[in-house]
């Protein structure tokens, strides 16, 4: 049974149209890749769900909820949490305080400030900092545990390794099967194709705002994909 | 000693100021919006306790009881259903839909109070006054600034130690990203309004209980304020509480010079500052 | 392919000829209309005025001001002061006033222009008190209760009341052509389109080589000086000025704003549209005092929100009619 | 050789996330450098120190033998650097013509009709001539971008920076870009041009510079660049003429 699907989604920006009907599906447990080329549709597709871009309801399912008109704080209440492209940390709180409004939608579940810090042990020392004084690669651990502090039973990744040293792309990795665990489900944008494949059980390859390939990661074919990438 | 007088008192109306900077400084921190009716609000707040202190016989102060909760509601139902349209990356139409809400609220005055002055009468703390040395202090200008300090430092526990205070500040960094937390932007807005509205009654019911008002005083408030705001340094609360100290200082000895200098005094000293240090005298530090 | 660049339209033909009609009405309005029409069409033509250039300020050059009555009041003052202590003819110093009003504005912008968006605005009222609260200290001039312009100057205007009125409205008349004029040729102009550019993105503008401060000061003199000739008609009309009435924000500013976002802002059509409407308004509501205001303060906040662009906008939106050939169009 | 555009030792932080690194850079003139780069790697961030969009940290930036970093970005413009912008931003209630008139006039500061002339030559060079007269609010994505290229061109810049001209274009439509920028090339004018397109990059550059975490990890020959295992790394699975 699909946790998270989309039926036919469309969004625009003003006048442009960024999506051509969009169907995608994240089951429970799943982890699931969105890639493509910069203005395939990525971000737009994750800002959709979120409630950031409002849709027709019935275009955005979840647990067969029609939820594509709600507002992005009413979609967060339900479980859906994102970690936004290039971490988005609240400068003038510190590292804690981001943390703490992470759980401002009072879910109840695992994640408490505690197992944060267990997670991303390289935070505790920082947690009374202002965030912007952290590095690239803990910003992101922070706007990550941020996002499991709701507690969600599904977490957006907008390119979550953008900008990222190999190291800490690596660690995020490592710590991601943690992430996604007691029927928590993914769906992560990665510009890294090879990484997308490795960690995820099936993908998505979007151009020009439509699903051009889609199937199990384990048996992507790379010439595929990359005919996919570019929509030719 | 008429010099030490001037100055201690310029201090303690400095506190009133800080009042009515507070609220603006306020909204400004956490949604960006200057409001243009804050003056004729303190002055709706003042009118307020009128009608109550009037109906129900009962002192200014213990009328706060009533006047702050009313504003707040004032507030929270402006931002909400108004002000919450407007909000957006131009300047224009928040400015101009409170330009509009300020002469709206002035003419309602004036059609229900008429133009008469009124004051807020406060019995013997009116007159009541402690000396040290030969200097007077009285005890509702002492009591205004208590207040003022007491409403700062509440402010500033609120928005640094309180949830609600972090959602402020998170929301005022990035309302959309705010919202992916689970924070209704609309909703947060409307508790700074109210906020700031709750912080409008008080400096209402002090405007009115130390002076004469009447619907026309709201502008010269908000300019009050707004200088109080923009001496101490944009942001930061405590220099607003210095900013309206300066303001009521500059003003006093401008009176003693020249009655009619007052508050001429008070916008040279403002225009002083900007032209000096446009940022302020105590801007906030960014991280 | 050879091109032509024009900017002439059916839309705009048409208009030129109809203004050109009405232009010529009103010169000879002191023949065909009474006393209290000519009155009201030259105040009128003020407000016309005092739209224009506040459009020009806030609406093209971003620069929301609610204190130009400031200029409106210097002006004012400055017509009583040169006229009562130096004895010229009150129509031969308005030009005067103007570079006067320039020079002002620009140790005055040179401060304000330290502010930004709203912070702009409410420092501009600063301004305006501190320039009120100077004028209530001249004592020459009456000062905080005002003062009337002496018989032997209004007398210098022209001997009958009624010569002396058709000269005010003729002036007010010329003043506001001649700000119309200008606004459109200032459009129309290399720095017109650099201020138009502004309007729409001061990033990208900036990024094609236009400086923005440079551009926006200008125009904030330019409308300052403006401004200080209209506030001597106003008040060589009135006849009588005080600190109160000349540095009125509601008179000067409040209502100005008023007819600017109804009729159109960021439009050169939009103030006319929004001064016919607003006199249309208050000649027909008038007598509900308050209320009228009121009514005016919600009208404004509904179009606000519900039409930014105001009357105009939504008229050019729906035909794509420009009256005042700025665009130029490549055949 | 004459380098038209000079960079040293250029770093910019956004508190402390150092988005460029040091960056050393020289363009000659009538060179066409192609920069690619991971999304974040400071592509953009380059481009907004060499316009003037903020200052940089430390280093410096010489244009044409002058020292250009304290100027504004406007000056720079005038100067003949011109840019497109990545995300379009048209100056929406004006005329397409009226956005080109405003480079040329201001810009390349040419008088009244030397202006128009420009205008309109940048206009037809782009294929926008049908849609003079629209305005700019109304075009689609793919004219707004032809409208920055238009803008940029029409300021009659010695340098252009293109930023993702080519990003959602169809094949034919990228086809007459690759074209619009050759012959662009060809008039002498230096480009540097940040693409993800990297087909359409290689078909015009003359040299390719990679961009990863504000430096430069690889500069020289386009298709030697692109085969080397620094561009693999980050390009893994995608064949650079695919």
């Amino acid at each position: 049974m699909p946790m998270l699907n989309t039926q036919g989604l469309t969004g625009h920006y003003g006048d442009f149209q960024a999506l051509f009907g969009l169907d995608i599906t994240v089951g429970k447990n799943e982890s699931v890749s969105l890639i493509g080329a910069n203005g395939a549709g990525k971000t737009t597709t994750m800002r959709a769900i979120a409630g950031l871009l409002s849709s027709p309801a019935h275009m955005i399912q979840w647990k067969e909820q029609s939820i594509g008109n709600l507002r992005a704080d009413q979609v967060a209440k339900l479980g859906i949490a994102m970690v936004p492209e290039g971490r988005q940390l609240f400068p003038s709180l510190s590292v804690e305080e981001n943390l703490k409004i992470g759980a401002q939608s009072a879910r109840s579940g695992p994640w408490k400030l505690n197992s944060v810090y267990e997670l991303f042990p390289m935070l505790t020392e920082h947690r009374h900092k202002p965030s912007t004084s952290l590095s690239g690669g803990q910003q992101q651990m922070v706007a990550i545990g941020r996002a499991l502090m709701s507690n969600p039973e599904i977490i957006l990744f907008d390119e979550i390794s953008l900008g990222l040293a190999p190291i800490v792309i690596k660690q995020i990795y490592t710590a991601l099967p943690e992430i996604v665990r007691d029927g928590t489900s993914a769906l992560i944008v990665e510009q890294d194709i090879k990484k997308a494949l490795q960690y995820t059980d099936r993908f998505y390859c979007l151009s020009e705002g439509r699903v051009t390939l889609n199937g199990d990661s384990a048996n992507a074919d790379q010439h595929d994909i990359v005919q996919a990438y570019f929509g030719n | 000693m008429d010099w030490i007088n001037i100055i201690v008192q310029g201090i303690l109306i400095g506190g009133l100021y800080a009042l009515f900077a507070a609220g603006l400084s306020l909204i400004f921190g956490v949604m960006r919006l200057v409001n243009i009716a804050h003056g004729d609000l303190i002055v709706l707040a003042a009118f307020l306790g009128l009608t109550v202190t009037a109906s129900i016989g009962i002192h200014p102060l213990t009328a706060l009881l009533i006047v702050v909760p009313i504003m707040a509601m004032v507030g929270y139902a402006l931002q909400y259903l108004l002000l919450n349209r407007t909000m957006g990356d131009d300047i224009l139409p928040p400015l101009l839909v409170t330009f509009g809400l300020s002469v709206i609220i002035q003419n309602a005055l004036l059609e229900v109070y008429s133009a008469d002055p009124q004051k807020l009468q406060s019995g013997p703390l009116e007159t009541a006054s402690i000396s040290i040395g030969s200097i007077n202090i009285g005890v509702l200008p002492l009591l205004m600034f208590v207040v003022a300090i007491a409403v700062i430092g509440g402010l500033q526990w609120l928005f640094y130690k309180t949830a609600i205070g972090r959602a402020f500040r998170a929301t005022s960094d990035n309302a959309d990203i705010a919202q992916l937390m689970g924070l209704n932007k609309a909703h947060v807005f409307g508790l700074a309004m109210a906020l700031s509205l709750s912080v409008v009654a008080i400096a209402g019911i002090f405007l009115g209980m130390r002076t004469a008002f009447d619907p026309a005083s709201g502008p010269a408030r908000l300019i009050f304020g707004f200088e109080a705001v923009i001496i101490g340094g944009l942001g930061n609360l405590w220099g607003t509480l210095i900013g309206g100290v300066i303001l009521g200082v500059a003003q006093g000895i401008g009176a003693k010079i020249n009655p009619g200098w007052q508050l001429l005094a008070g916008h040279c000293a403002f225009l002083l500052v900007l032209a000096i240090r446009p940022k302020g005298l105590f801007p906030r530090v960014e991280h | 392919m050879s091109v032509t660049v024009t900017r002439r339209s059916n839309a705009s033909t048409i208009f030129l000829i109809v203004a050109l009609l009405a232009v010529v009405l009103f010169v000879a309005a002191p023949w065909w209309a009474g006393r209290a029409e000519l009155r009201l069409f030259g105040e009128f033509f003020l407000y016309l005025g005092l739209a224009c250039l506040w459009n020009l300020l806030a609406g093209y050059a971003g620069l929301v001001s609610v204190g130009q009555q400031a200029y409106v009041g210097f002006g004012g003052y400055l017509l009583f002061a040169l006229a009562i202590h130096f004895n010229v003819h009150p129509l031969l110093i308005v030009p005067v006033i103007a570079l006067l009003g320039a020079a002002i504005s620009v140790p005055v912008g040179l401060l304000v222009f330290r502010l930004h968006g709203a912070y702009f605005a409410i420092g501009t009222w600063v301004v305006a008190e501190v320039f009120r609260l100077s004028a209530a200290q001249i004592t020459i001039l009456g000062g905080g209760s005002g003062t009337s312009l002496p018989v032997s100057v209004v007398k210098s205007i022209a001997q009958s009341r009624s010569d002396r009125e058709s000269y005010v409205y003729w002036a007010a008349l010329f003043l506001v052509l001649l700000i119309v004029s200008i606004s459109f040729a200032f459009l129309r102009s290399r720095q017109g389109l650099a201020l138009t550019a502004i309007r729409d993105n001061e990033q990208a503008a900036e990024s094609l080589g236009i400086n923005i401060s440079r551009t926006k000061f200008l125009v904030y003199v330019l409308t300052a000086a403006l401004t200080a000739a209209l506030g001597a008609l106003i008040f060589l009309q009135k006849l009588r000025i005080s600190p109160d009435a000349a540095f009125n924000v509601n008179d000067w500013t409040a209502f100005v704003i008023f007819i600017v976002v109804i009729g159109g802002i960021g439009t050169l059509e939009g103030p006319i549209i929004g001064t016919l409407l607003f006199f249309l308004l208050r000649e027909s509501l008038a007598d509900l005092g308050t209320f009228y205001l009121m009514i005016l303060g919600v009208v404004a906040i509904v179009i606000m929100i519900r039409a930014p662009r105001g009357i105009w906008g939504f008229i050019s939106n729906k035909f794509g009619i420009e009256l005042f050939p700025i665009t130029r169009r490549v055949l | 050789m004459q380098q038209l555009l000079s960079i040293r030792n250029l770093s910019k932080s956004f508190g402390s996330v150092l988005v460029t690194n040091d960056i050393d850079l020289d363009v000659p003139q009538g060179q066409s450098v192609g920069i690619i780069g991971p999304n974040g790697a400071g592509k953009s961030t380059l481009f907004n120190l060499i316009t003037g969009v903020f200052p940089p940290n430390s280093g410096s930036i010489q244009f044409n033998g002058q020292a250009i970093s304290s100027f504004s970005s406007a000056k720079r413009c005038r100067l003949g650097i011109a840019r497109s912008f990545q995300i379009p931003q048209p100056f929406s209630g004006m005329s397409v013509f009226d956005n080109a008139l405003v480079a040329s006039a201001h810009g390349a500061g040419l008088s009244a009709k030397a202006a128009d002339a420009a205008a309109i030559d940048a206009i037809e060079k782009t294929g926008l001539i049908e849609k003079a007269n629209v305005l700019a609010g109304s075009l689609t994505l793919l004219e707004r971008k032809r409208l920055e290229l238009t803008r940029a061109l029409a300021s009659q810049p010695k340098l252009l920076l293109l930023d993702e001209i080519a990003g959602g274009l169809t094949d034919k439509e990228c086809q007459s870009l690759i074209q619009t920028i050759k012959d662009i090339k060809a008039d002498g004018v230096t480009i540097i041009w940040i693409e993800h397109v990297v087909h359409a990059l290689l078909a015009v550059v003359d040299r390719l510079v990679v961009l990863d975490f504000g430096q430069i990890i690889a500069d020289g020959d386009p298709e030697i660049t692109m085969a080397s295992n620094e561009v693999r790394e980050i390009y893994t699975g995608i064949d650079a003429d695919a």
